[in-house]
């Protein structure tokens, strides 16, 4: 784009620009959902639009920009996501924007010029948007770069457990839980933790066994509920492909098998 | 490509157990011209070679080789001791609290839970607590190692069984959640 | 008695984090005749150059001196850990990134430079990796937190200070920006 734009006032600008550069992007909707999540707020999003285009920051084609930005804003209204208040807030600057540019300029205005304060956020944001990115890149620890441990088989290595309560530890649960709703599926709610400390159980004694006739899981003493649960343990197992039940021929005995290959 | 020796050596470091040689094959599953088994074990002999006389020595073990420091060096080395004071973190609760509910679990759906890293030390930790065990290797690239909380973790935290701890459904309406901030 | 430079490998490898010179100074402790703090200071820089080219580094960072392994390495690491590695948010790394760059800052700071809320959640978070610490409350209506990066942080990322971050670069996408205002 080697349009000489004009420095300074964009409502010169913009008749140009209308005719130099599309002003529909358009965007399959499956990928649009997943384009809209990927932002970090309205000052990415613009960000974004100006740098689609090759715009430059300083002198940002507000009439185009704030057309594309409204666009998405309705898309993503339509698409019923949860749309952070921030973004309609950058909406009304814009339009407030676009408006003033349409009106002559006078100075006792510009001395608040709500444009020139949008260009300084938007290179402020895009210059810790790139620092963020350079901070990815540097070699890290657990990624990059791996540290040991080095035994010192002579000294014993005094291992104290935290003292932790419950209580702190279910507090501790609560946030995981609030910060991974998304994460959570239904059935796992749904799911007695008794389950899964069968499905812990069953793979314990698969790994002495590796093989193990099914009726064997089974402890009569536990009653109904308890058979109940190592029922559904195995069936969760096998459905995550830890476990296979086998029969290796009619009226045989049926046996569990360890999926998992020997030397581990 | 670095030198073999190289890989080795950081290998075993960073291992945090000890690595035979099939373990070692296993690195270079990705080359083009794997390392053959008799060069891997000549490396093994010159690592062993090149650590003698130095604070650390390649020795080894019933189940592989490993880094060690050296016996002699105890009267210093057990100066170090006091400052690995276990203090608990959030991390480390959030970690735990997480495989207790969700067991079997790998570490990376740990990791996918949490939002961030779960570092092997951290893992190391838990295993060493005897608060968490591999329980079974899932079948997918990696067979990563699926963990599940111990016997030790219930008596830890005087529980009978894991039925004694709140229903996650529970844990959700204890607190009900303005879901106000997204992180 | 054992060679300096073994007691102080051996210490760098054993004791599973960054150690400094004071730390290493305790290892002596009960030595009729210490060494100075020079001469580990010399033995530090031995060992840097005796372990240059090998599989296992010596670094400085933000906490001390750690043993680590080559960066050039991690492909064939990776097959030890062979779970996905999990990649930081964009909002985590945004978060720490002006934090690291224009600490102290408050949370609404933050907030103005990216123009979208920060859940109070990132910040625990945060704090909770021990990446960040509160280092004063500024003394304004509701006094909030003015907040800082921690040497962890720069362990983790493997900086010895904030010095070594990446310079801050300007975004410019055509070249004829007129660089007007400054920041």
């Amino acid at each position: 784009m080697d349009i000489a734009i004009p420095e300074g006032k964009n409502a010169v600008v913009q008749g140009i620009l209308f005719e130099a550069w599309p002003t529909d992007l358009y965007v399959p909707p499956d990928a649009l959902q997943i384009f809209l999540e990927g932002f970090e707020g309205p000052l990415d999003l613009l960000l974004y639009l100006i740098q689609n285009q090759n715009f430059d920051i300083t002198n940002i084609p507000i009439s185009t920009i704030t057309t594309q930005y409204l666009k998405y804003i309705e898309l993503i209204e339509d698409l019923h996501l949860d749309l952070a208040a921030e973004y309609l807030v950058m909406a009304a600057t814009l339009v407030e924007i676009k408006s003033r540019s349409l009106l002559p300029i006078s100075e006792d205005i510009k001395e608040d010029d709500p444009h020139a304060k949008l260009v300084q956020q938007l290179r402020e944001y895009a210059k810790y948007k790139q620092a963020a990115q350079d901070l990815d890149a540097l070699p890290r620890l657990e990624r990059d770069l791996f540290t040991g441990l080095v035994e010192h088989p002579d000294i014993p290595r005094q291992i104290v457990p935290p003292e932790v309560s419950l209580d702190e530890l279910l507090e501790v649960m609560q946030d995981v839980m609030r910060r991974a709703t998304l994460f959570t599926s239904h059935q796992v709610i749904k799911e007695p933790l008794s389950v899964r400390e069968r499905m812990s159980a069953v793979l314990e004694q698969l790994k002495q066994l590796q093989q193990i006739d099914f009726i064997n899981l089974f402890v009569i003493e536990e009653g109904r509920a308890g058979v109940v649960v190592t029922l559904l343990a195995i069936l969760e197992l096998t459905k995550e492909s830890l476990i296979k039940i086998v029969q290796p021929q009619a009226f045989a005995v049926i046996q569990v098998v360890s999926l998992e290959t020997k030397n581990a | 490509m670095p030198e073999l020796k190289t890989i080795i050596e950081a290998a075993l470091f960073a291992a945090g157990k000890p690595l035979d040689v099939d373990h070692l094959v296993k690195l270079f599953i990705e080359d083009a011209v794997p390392p053959e088994r008799k060069a891997i074990r000549n490396t093994l002999k010159e690592l062993i070679q090149d650590y003698t006389g130095k604070g650390i020595e390649l020795v080894q073990v019933a189940s592989g080789y490993r880094f060690q420091t050296r016996a002699d060096l105890t009267p210093w080395l057990k100066q170090l001791q006091p400052e690995r004071v276990t203090r608990y973190s959030r991390v480390l609760l959030e970690t735990i609290a997480i495989i207790a509910y969700r067991q079997p679990i790998t570490r990376s759906e740990i990791e996918a839970i949490r939002g961030i890293s779960v570092s092997t030390d951290m893992m190391r930790r838990l295993l060493e607590y005897n608060w968490i065990r591999v329980l079974a290797h899932r079948n997918t690239p990696g067979r990563p190692a699926l963990y599940g909380t111990t016997r030790g973790f219930l008596n830890h935290f005087n529980l009978k069984n894991l039925n004694d701890l709140p229903a996650l459904t529970e844990l959700m309406i204890e607190e009900q959640i303005p879901k106000s901030d997204s992180s």
